[in-house]
């Protein structure tokens, strides 16, 4: 039978895929890709944790955690572009002008 | 004048900020004029001064947090008040022998609000208050060594102003562990020194206590080791801010051990007496022997500074009335000894632009009025009977005595090394022949420069001759607080070691 | 008599003050009048106040004003004028208006005449302040006070240079004056700890409560007090191991050797034992050791004149070697005798001292014996002073050292100390020989200053009528031995020689008086005809030996000084900086590195920052995960 | 097939929704307003922002302490109150700055005033609920309208500046999802007070203690990341070097009371759970942040890379107090904000008015130490004034932040973290060190270069904001008493 | 049965979406893999019965979202291989092996309480999109006011952003300077 645990831990191991993407990834876009990764697992886990409770309010969680992922998209993507603009580039090594 | 401590921290500081609007050219006579107003205004407080009474006297309260327990509250006794005198007065002798030339007025004002803090520090009776000023000190003082200096000037402005702001952050901890013991047992808030001298402590916490107020005060006043920044400070230094961060600054420090370790920790006091006394030994001898070694003129003082310091805290730390009066004085004459000694290499400085012994020799030939001023320095700073050196120094060797005769006698030997390297000086910089041709046009002391020294050179021999009208009201507040420290003390050695004069127990003097 | 006790006292310093307000001027000549003047006026007072205690046998006690009061200590300015003081400020003022009209004729060419009589006067007020306060506290500003005055007045000639030990053994005035100043501290130190045992265990400094209370104190205390007492008094009265200063001393103007090398301060340390013979007289074995050193120093400092060439350093050895039979004396307890040769010793050594100045006046300041001889033609009445002087110190009969010497060393036959005595007897004769070669080699014989071109001339009229007074006392000082002891043993203890002693004193007296006879012949056969060196005795190791001070200096210098100064330079370099200021500086140091090297973690690259977040969120996890396991 | 559900508007409690409806609206006015004439001078929307601003401060400061509204999802408590009240302070004095002497790039949009007013809004909604979703949403609208902000700055670092800030702040938001899902797994519920009691059944559980410090981790590294703590901090000095000077001032603050406000009520309620693991884990990671900063302060070349840190380090200063758990130590957050916020501010202003277009002292920073070096001889004033806030940024009493410093070390040593304390002190020490650095910059060296005027981008508003910051820096002995008896009232009454 | 058939399935086929996701080199390939990914976290969403968050799911995710990368990436022309140097693998996988391996002991454990009562039960009866309505506009209205508000935020910003006026930046514009304001301090001096 398939428990709570179950979901919970597919959601942990989607979780760390994208952290291991957001580590790993040089590309701004591709980096952007992995958040969602973990923004979905989180999801995952939301609904698992409503279903098991027979409570709602896991499902509004999930609910504006795809809001926010949406939006997110919308305001990275612009920065995005006006990066794009500006460098041509979007590799994250072009861009370490302030260190320190 | 019920307000006169008030007014005398803040006019100043007041002065200071309409100083902005004076003329360049005219800053000058107008700081002299300010700094002579509170000369007068701190010696009116002398006057009005009632002897008789070992208390706090001109206390001023009015809260200010008053859920945290911070009041704004002033008052001094015996043993503040000439230290406040001495502060206005050289703060006003400093300004009358300053030679600087460059943005006189950014000086003047830097050295009234710096005269603001420096009373204020002594005045200052809520532990909150004290570390307001004592903190604030520091920073005209930043600017006068940095702005001013010689060509280390930032570095020396910097390391001093680290080094002591360190210490007290330590002792800010502990003031704040005192206010909360204080706060656990009255549950009250309160900062006020004179509540927290009702607070008897359990020994370990006057132990932990004492340590973190002893580091605060032991780099202020600055104990070995802590005492490197000294010879920096005051290496680097214009005359004026040596003259002040010693005859001023430095007491700050003692005071403290004064005001607040000894009454507030009477058992961690006594039990360490020893460790102190060690240290300042070694300040004594140690640092005498380095002043021995300087090439420089100003350096030989400034490590006499340390060495007298360690006189200094070598009679807070006997615990008995000779002892700590004679500290209280000493640090009077200190002030007003190496104050004078600076200036007086200052003199030398503005004419050649070095401080180097090497570069001298023959001074008193070409300089016979500077020579005999520098001679009656240098034989108060060496401790000669009747001048104001010797009464202190005898004093604390004295009261020490009856802790330990052998530390006693190690300590003494200040009276023989300290005339070692000041005589070397003499010799070095005044006797022998003219060697050096620029030497031989040195003109004597100007008037400015005699009437900013004569003034001192009479307080030295009239403290020498007749210290009483200023040993016997400190005296009064002394034995006043070693009644009260030694009903404090629980242990029965810190009973024992606490010696209260007969004077004092005979007619009841309890406050 | 009050007043008469304050004229004495400040005459001097208003001599001083007066002085001092000239002090940077040209020479001028009212101000050695004027000074001379006042300190006759306090000559005079001091004899009035002898005359008012001798006649009325009542001691005067004024108390002026509080001096320090703190705690439990009270420290007035009293003054006390009794049979011991009012002895000592006679001397001293007699001495010093002598001195004081003689430099009148000896500084009248330096430049800075004004500023001598100033410190002169000043030394008189701090010598007189020394011999009258009525505490040891009061007796310990006169003390360094006169150590100061000391210090100005061996350093007057301070513009002179630093010269090597060979070419002149005190190096320089100022150098002199310095080390002078600083052996005095070290004994003073002692002093300072001997006026703390006395105050905590008596509760004041006063000298009649102090004294009152010593049969309360036990042993160890007494014993304690009279030795750190004593060591001061060995500073001032430079006793072995701290003499080397009084003959560096001589490089003060000539007056000032006599009047404070000689008659004087020196003499300030017997007077403090004489002062405290309650305490000494209670502590046997300190007193004991105060005879024993005191007749080691008088040999000692004798065998050392014996070969010098320089005038007044011989005279300076002298002063020594007298001292350590006034020390001889009060060691033995016969403090009168003691004071009585302090007083004796001081006309004739001042007198010695000013004929050794005129001669350095005539000479040009050549102070060697060997490039003098037969000054007798041009310097007739310097010879006469110097040579009855002479006679004086060798105690020959009738003259004042016969009375006071031969008494000492009698009290050391009497008390049953023969080596003591036998000791002091040799030291008789070798003084006797120093003495007159030295008086035979400046004045007899050839003229060996002609080959320099030295025109001698002698000093002024006035100077000479000025020192008589102490030729006279010289001469005739003796024979108030009598009435003397009568005076002062009010105060101080009786001294009696036993009566075996008094039944062989002739036999005593003959013995050092063949011993005195025997040096002066012994100086008349050697050096009466001129000067014949030995080179074979020069060039021995006994003479070099003597000649270099037993290297005693050079030991100090080597052993002491630049010890000293090498260890502070290390204090300075090593410890100072590179130790105790580079922990601060690496402490700072290793901070700010710290910021530089974990500044390296902002590499600007965004993927290092995600790292980092990761790295820190996965580490409390990791961390989370292992305390559960530890808890759970 | 459900009933009709019938909710009265008096349990609605719909007044605590005033305040950020009010800036929510003032947003969109601005908005319609441009819309209708495009050709409106930045002044006037600064102005309406500061009124719109004001009118909030109004409605909160009337707010009652301790209601609910709307379902329980609005929580009006004291430290609600009082930090909507910090928000708003801080956001009218940063307003004005936008009227430079020079013209900005993102001053040129209405938008930007907008989107600050949504900003604040978020913050307001932030500290305002116990609810993880709200807190969430209100975190994420104000966050994505600061990375626009930083960006309109319109030059290659503030792009750099936004990405970094964005990036992090993405995975951050990953983090908080995944630790509000563990604490929803734990008790089945999102609303902290809920929260509470459940997890104070399940405390005994020994399989789900891992869950538990998990679910703090995970909130912390959010938390952390927005509060930067040490090592999630790293995009701090960048963000503020490429932001512009208010904006870094800004988010020095404002974003940082909000966030401390919900650590104060997340950590807050693990450690009255009795969970000291989470107390521990906070102590560390602020002990290290607070010297790692400084540390790494000491070595910068840039003032507002330096001030980047020292506020770095500040937040780890001020986070400390959290792990008291003591009534004074959460006044002490709230009573240092209101403190430091003038300084702060001001000192950013300061830099804010010496800004040039093109950098003349160093290629890649605005403001090196060397462009202030003997400002002094140049503009007493501007030297006096900076040095005072650099002092007060040093804790030199009796300057504002002095009194926030004493008040949190006492709040520590009455909680019996005298240790905490000390260290407090020591770091206060090295932290002088480079604040001094520039006031001997300014006071204890020459120019370096004889450019025109330093305070190129000065302005009457500008200087009255500056003005005010001094005035308030400096007379902080006044106001501290009444502060603290409000801040004291205010957060005893909510419990805390 | 089914469920766990299709639980181990979707579970698996995400698994390796999201991998190929996050390793793949080729945008397109990741883009593609991500949007496969998440319908079939829709799918989780409508065996764990909530239809409306798995409707939702798909249409903001798969429609919009997706749509916005794949128009970005058109803009950004990345549709060739993207050349990355990646962090150290050794660090990526310990670090999310680590990460990975916590959760799912935190996860593993007896979490799931049956003492909880649900606060915002779900009806059996009534469908999912009727509950979530009632507590999305009783409950969660302010957040979902909020979430509007943040919508608009994200609007502007990208509308804003992406336009035409950033490619001009007044701020490092010194021309325009002059012409300015009434607000004008001329010489701070």
């Amino acid at each position: 039978m398939i428990g709570l645990s179950h979901y919970l831990i597919v959601s942990a191991i989607l979780f760390s895929i994208g952290l291991m993407g957001v580590l790993r990834r040089r590309n701004l876009l591709m980096l952007f890709f992995a958040t969602e990764v973990m923004l979905n697992a989180v999801n995952i886990a939301f609904a698992a944790i409503s279903h098991f409770y027979h409570d709602l309010t896991g499902q509004m969680f999930a609910f504006f955690i795809i809001a926010i992922a949406a939006s997110e998209v919308a305001v990275g993507l612009g920065i995005l572009i006006v990066l794009f603009k500006k460098h041509g580039s979007l590799d994250l090594d072009d861009l370490a002008s302030m260190r320190g | 004048m019920d307000n006169i401590l008030s007014v005398l921290v803040f006019f100043p500081a007041i002065a200071g900020l309409l100083g902005f609007v004076v003329d360049k050219k005219s800053a000058r006579a107008y700081g002299i004029t300010v700094a002579a107003i509170e000369f007068l205004l701190s010696l009116w407080l002398w006057f009005s001064f009632d002897t008789s009474n070992a208390g706090m006297q001109f206390v001023e309260m009015i809260p200010l947090i008053p859920d945290f327990g911070v009041n704004y509250y002033l008052g001094v006794d015996g043993i503040s008040l000439f230290i406040i005198i001495m502060a206005t007065l050289m703060t006003l002798i400093g300004m009358m022998s300053m030679s600087i030339e460059k943005d006189v007025k950014n000086m003047i004002i830097t050295l009234l609000f710096l005269e603001m803090t420096m009373v204020g520090v002594f005045v200052a009776l809520d532990a909150i208050i004290f570390y307001l000023f004592w903190e604030l000190s520091l920073v005209p003082m930043l600017y006068i060594v940095g702005a001013w200096g010689g060509p280390l000037r930032v570095y020396a402005a910097i390391k001093f102003f680290l080094y002591t702001f360190m210490g007290s952050l330590v002792m800010l901890v502990g003031m704040l562990f005192v206010a909360y013991v204080y706060h656990n047992l009255t549950g009250v808030w309160s900062f006020a020194i004179t509540d927290w001298y009702a607070l008897v402590l359990p020994v370990n916490y006057q132990l932990w206590l004492f340590a973190a107020f002893f580091l605060g005060f032991a780099i202020k006043v600055p104990m070995f080791p802590f005492h490197t920044w000294l010879p920096y400070a005051h290496g680097q230094a214009p005359t004026i801010g040596s003259v002040i961060l010693a005859a001023v600054l430095l007491k700050m420090g003692t005071y403290g051990f004064v005001r607040f370790s000894l009454p507030m920790f009477p058992d961690a006091s006594v039990m360490m007496i020893t460790p102190i006394a060690v240290i300042s030994i070694v300040m004594i001898i140690y640092t005498a022997m380095v002043a021995y070694a300087q090439k420089d003129m100003k350096q030989v003082i400034a490590y006499s500074s340390v060495s007298h310091m360690g006189i200094i805290m070598l009679g807070i730390f006997a615990l008995n009335s000779e002892g700590i009066g004679g500290s209280v004085f000493q640090m009077l004459s200190h002030g007003i000894v190496s104050g004078a000694l600076f200036m007086l290499v200052g003199v030398i400085y503005d004419r050649r632009h070095t401080k180097l012994m090497s570069e001298f020799g023959g001074l008193a030939s070409v300089m016979p009025k500077y020579a005999v001023i520098f001679g009656i320095m240098l034989m108060a700073s060496v401790g000669l009977p009747l001048t104001i050196g010797f009464v202190g120094e005898f004093l604390v060797l004295l009261g020490f005595y009856d802790v330990s005769p052998i530390m006693t006698i190690l300590a003494g030997t200040s009276i023989i090394v300290g005339a070692v390297y000041m005589l070397s000086l003499y010799k070095k910089s005044f006797f022998g022949p003219i060697t050096k041709e620029e030497n031989k046009t040195l003109k004597d002391l100007t008037p400015k420069e005699s009437w900013s020294l004569i003034p001192l050179v009479a307080i030295v021999i009239w403290l020498g001759v007749y210290p009483k009208p200023v040993l016997d009201p400190i005296n009064k507040s002394v034995n006043a607080m070693l009644v009260f420290m030694d009903e404090k003390a629980i242990t029965a050695e810190a009973k024992e070691m606490i010696k209260v004069p007969h004077a004092a127990t005979k007619t009841g003097e309890v406050k | 008599m009050e007043n008469l006790v304050y004229i004495a006292l400040f005459a001097p310093l208003v001599s001083s003050l007066f002085a001092a307000l000239f002090g940077m001027s040209p020479k001028k000549q009212f101000v050695g009048v004027v000074a001379s003047v006042l300190l006759g006026i306090s000559l005079v007072a001091s004899l009035m106040l002898a005359s008012y205690v001798y006649t009325t046998g009542n001691t005067i006690h004024v108390t002026m004003m509080d001096w320090i009061s703190a705690g439990d200590l009270h420290i007035p300015f009293g003054f006390v004028v009794d049979q011991v003081s009012v002895t000592m400020m006679s001397v001293v003022t007699l001495v010093s208006t002598v001195v004081h009209i003689y430099s009148n004729g000896y500084m009248d060419h330096d430049k800075s005449f004004n500023r001598f009589f100033s410190y002169l006067s000043a030394f008189v007020f701090s010598m007189m302040v020394l011999v009258m306060s009525d505490n040891f506290a009061g007796l310990f500003i006169g003390w360094e006070g006169v150590g100061v005055c000391s210090w100005l007045l061996i350093g007057f000639w301070y513009h002179k240079e630093d010269v090597s030990r060979e070419e002149n053994p005190s190096i320089s005035p100022s150098w002199a004056a310095n080390e002078a100043f600083i052996m005095n501290r070290i004994a003073d130190l002692g002093m300072l700890v001997g006026l703390f045992i006395l105050y905590w265990n008596v509760g004041s400094l006063q000298y009649d409560e102090v004294f009152a209370a010593l049969p309360h104190l036990s042993g160890s205390i007494l014993n304690a007090a009279a030795i750190f007492l004593f060591i001061g008094a060995m500073g001032k009265s430079a006793q072995f191991p701290l003499h080397t200063w009084l003959t560096d001393a001589m490089e003060g103007p000539t007056p000032v050797s006599a009047l404070i090398h000689a008659a004087t301060m020196v003499t300030a340390g017997v007077f403090l034992v004489i002062r405290a013979n309650p305490l000494f007289s209670m502590t046997p074995d300190v007193s004991y050791f105060i005879a024993a050193l005191g007749t080691f120093v008088a040999f000692f400092a004798a065998s050392m004149a014996l070969v010098n060439r320089d005038l007044k350093r011989i005279i300076a050895f002298s002063t020594l070697s007298q001292l350590g039979y006034m020390f001889a004396a009060a060691g033995l307890g016969a403090y009168w005798i003691a004071l009585f040769h302090l007083a004796a010793h001081a006309f004739f050594k001042a007198l010695l001292f000013l004929g050794a100045g005129n001669v350095m006046h005539a000479m040009h300041d050549e102070l060697d014996i060997f490039k003098m001889g037969g000054l007798k033609k041009t310097m007739k009445w310097t010879y006469i002073y110097m040579g009855l002087a002479s006679l004086a110190l060798a105690g020959i009969p009738f003259f004042a050292g016969y009375f006071s010497k031969d008494a000492i060393i009698e009290t050391a036959w009497n008390e049953g100390t023969l080596v003591l005595w036998l000791i002091l007897v040799v030291t008789a004769g070798m003084t006797a020989f120093y003495s007159f070669r030295q008086v035979f080699l400046t004045f007899e014989g050839d003229e060996r200053y002609k080959q320099y071109g030295i025109h001698p001339h002698e000093m002024y009229k006035y100077v000479l009528i000025a020192m008589s007074p102490l030729a006279i006392l010289a001469v005739i000082a003796g024979f108030f031995k009598e009435p003397f002891e009568h005076f002062v043993t009010a105060l101080l203890p009786e001294y009696h020689m036993s009566e075996h002693t008094h039944h062989i004193a002739w036999l005593l007296g003959i013995v050092v008086l063949v011993f005195a006879v025997g040096g002066i012949a012994l100086a008349f056969k050697k050096y009466y005809k001129g000067l014949k060196r030995d080179e074979a005795l020069e060039s021995s190791w006994y003479y070099k030996l003597l000649a270099n001070q037993y290297y005693i200096p050079d030991f100090y210098e080597e052993f002491i000084s630049k010890p000293y100064a090498m260890i502070s330079e290390k204090m300075w370099n090593s410890v100072d900086m590179r130790i105790v200021d580079a922990t601060v500086d690496g402490i700072a140091k290793f901070l700010y590195e710290t910021g530089d090297g974990s500044r390296k973690m902002q590499t600007g690259n965004l993927s290092n920052y995600l790292n980092w977040m990761a790295v820190g969120a996965v580490l409390l996890l990791v961390v989370a995960a292992v305390s559960a396991a530890v808890i759970g | 097939m459900f009933e009709p559900i019938k909710v009265s508007m008096e349990s609605l409690n719909l007044i605590t929704l005033a305040p950020m409806l009010i800036a929510i609206a003032g947003g969109l006015v601005i908005l319609i307003l441009d819309l209708i004439n495009s050709k409106l001078h930045k002044s006037l929307y600064v102005m309406l922002t500061i009124l719109i601003l004001i009118v909030d401060f109004g409605a909160t400061i009337g707010l009652n302490v301790n209601e609910r509204g709307f379902f329980n999802v609005m929580l009006i408590d004291g430290i609600s109150i009082i930090s909507q009240l910090l928000i708003i302070v801080a956001s009218i004095l940063f307003t004005p700055l936008a009227l430079t002497s020079k013209r900005f790039h993102e001053y040129s949009y209405p938008e930007f005033f907008a989107l600050f007013l949504f900003m604040v809004a978020g913050f307001q909604f932030m500290v305002a609920s116990d609810n993880l979703i709200l807190i969430f949403v209100g975190l994420e609208t104000a966050s994505l309208s600061l990375y626009t902000l930083i960006a309109l700055h319109n030059r290659s670092n503030s792009y750099e500046a936004a990405v970094k800030y964005f990036t992090m702040g993405a995975l951050a938001a990953g983090f908080f999802a995944m630790g509000s899902a563990v604490v929803y797994a734990l008790t089945g519920s999102i609303e902290l007070y809920q929260v509470a009691q459940v997890l104070a059944a399940r405390l005994h559980e020994t399989e789900i203690v891992l869950a538990i410090l998990g679910s703090s981790v995970l909130l912390m590294v959010a938390l952390a990341f927005k509060l930067s703590l040490f090592p999630f901090h790293t995009w701090a000095p960048d963000v503020y070097e490429g932001a512009s000077a208010p904006l870094a001032g800004y988010m020095s603050i404002v974003p940082k009371i909000a966030t401390l406000v919900v650590a104060v009520r997340v950590f807050g309620m693990y450690i009255d759970l009795g969970v000291e693991w989470v107390r521990d884990m906070v102590l560390i990671l602020t002990v290290i942040t607070m010297t790692i900063a400084n540390l790494m302060a000491l070595v910068q070349e840039d003032v507002k890379r330096m001030l980047a840190y020292s506020s770095i380090s500040h937040a780890g200063f001020i986070m400390a107090a959290i792990a008291l758990d003591t009534t004074e130590g959460t006044a002490s957050i709230f009573l240092y904000y209101a403190l430091f916020m003038f300084t702060n501010l001001g000192a950013f202003a300061m830099l804010w008015i010496s800004r040039h277009k093109v950098r003349h002292f160093s290629a890649r920073f605005d403001h090196p130490y060397e462009k202030f070096a003997g400002l002094i001889h140049i503009m007493p004033m501007g030297a006096v004034i900076m040095a005072l806030f650099m002092l007060s940024l040093a804790g030199v009493p009796p300057f504002s932040v002095f009194w926030g410093k004493i008040y949190v070390m006492q709040a520590a040593v009455n909680a019996g973290y005298v240790w905490l304390a000390i260290v407090m002190g020591l770091n206060s020490a090295v932290a002088a060190y480079y604040y001094l650095k520039l006031v001997v910059y300014m006071f204890l060296k020459e120019p370096v270069k004889d450019v025109d005027t330093v305070y190129y981008n000065l302005s009457k508003p500008l200087m009255a904001v500056i003005g005010l910051a001094t005035v308030a820096t400096v007379t902080a002995i006044f106001y501290v008493q009444p502060l603290i008896s409000y801040l004291y009232y205010m957060i005893s009454a909510s419990g805390y | 049965m089914y469920e766990m058939i299709a639980f181990y399935l979707f579970s698996a086929l995400t698994i390796v979406l999201f991998l190929i996701t996050v390793m793949s080199k080729n945008v397109l390939y990741a883009m593609t893999s991500l949007a496969s990914g998440m319908v079939l976290i829709s799918g989780f969403f409508f065996i764990l019965g909530a239809d409306f968050l798995g409707v939702v799911q798909l249409i903001v995710y798969v429609g919009a979202v997706m749509a916005l990368y794949s128009f970005a990436m058109m803009f950004f022309d990345a549709t060739r291989d993207i050349k990355e140097k990646n962090t150290p693998a050794s660090l990526i996988f310990l670090l999310g092996g680590l990460s990975a391996l916590v959760l799912v002991l935190m996860f593993a454990a007896p979490i799931h309480s049956e003492a909880i009562q649900a606060l915002y039960p779900i009806h059996d009866g009534a469908g999912n999109a009727q509950d979530v309505g009632i507590v999305l506009f009783t409950k969660y209205l302010v957040p979902f006011e909020v979430a509007a508000v943040m919508l608009l935020v994200a609007m502007i910003a990208g509308i804003i952003l992406a336009g035409k006026k950033m490619d001009q930046s007044l701020t490092k514009d010194t021309s325009v300077d002059a012409e300015d304001e009434i607000l004008i301090q001329k010489d701070a001096k």
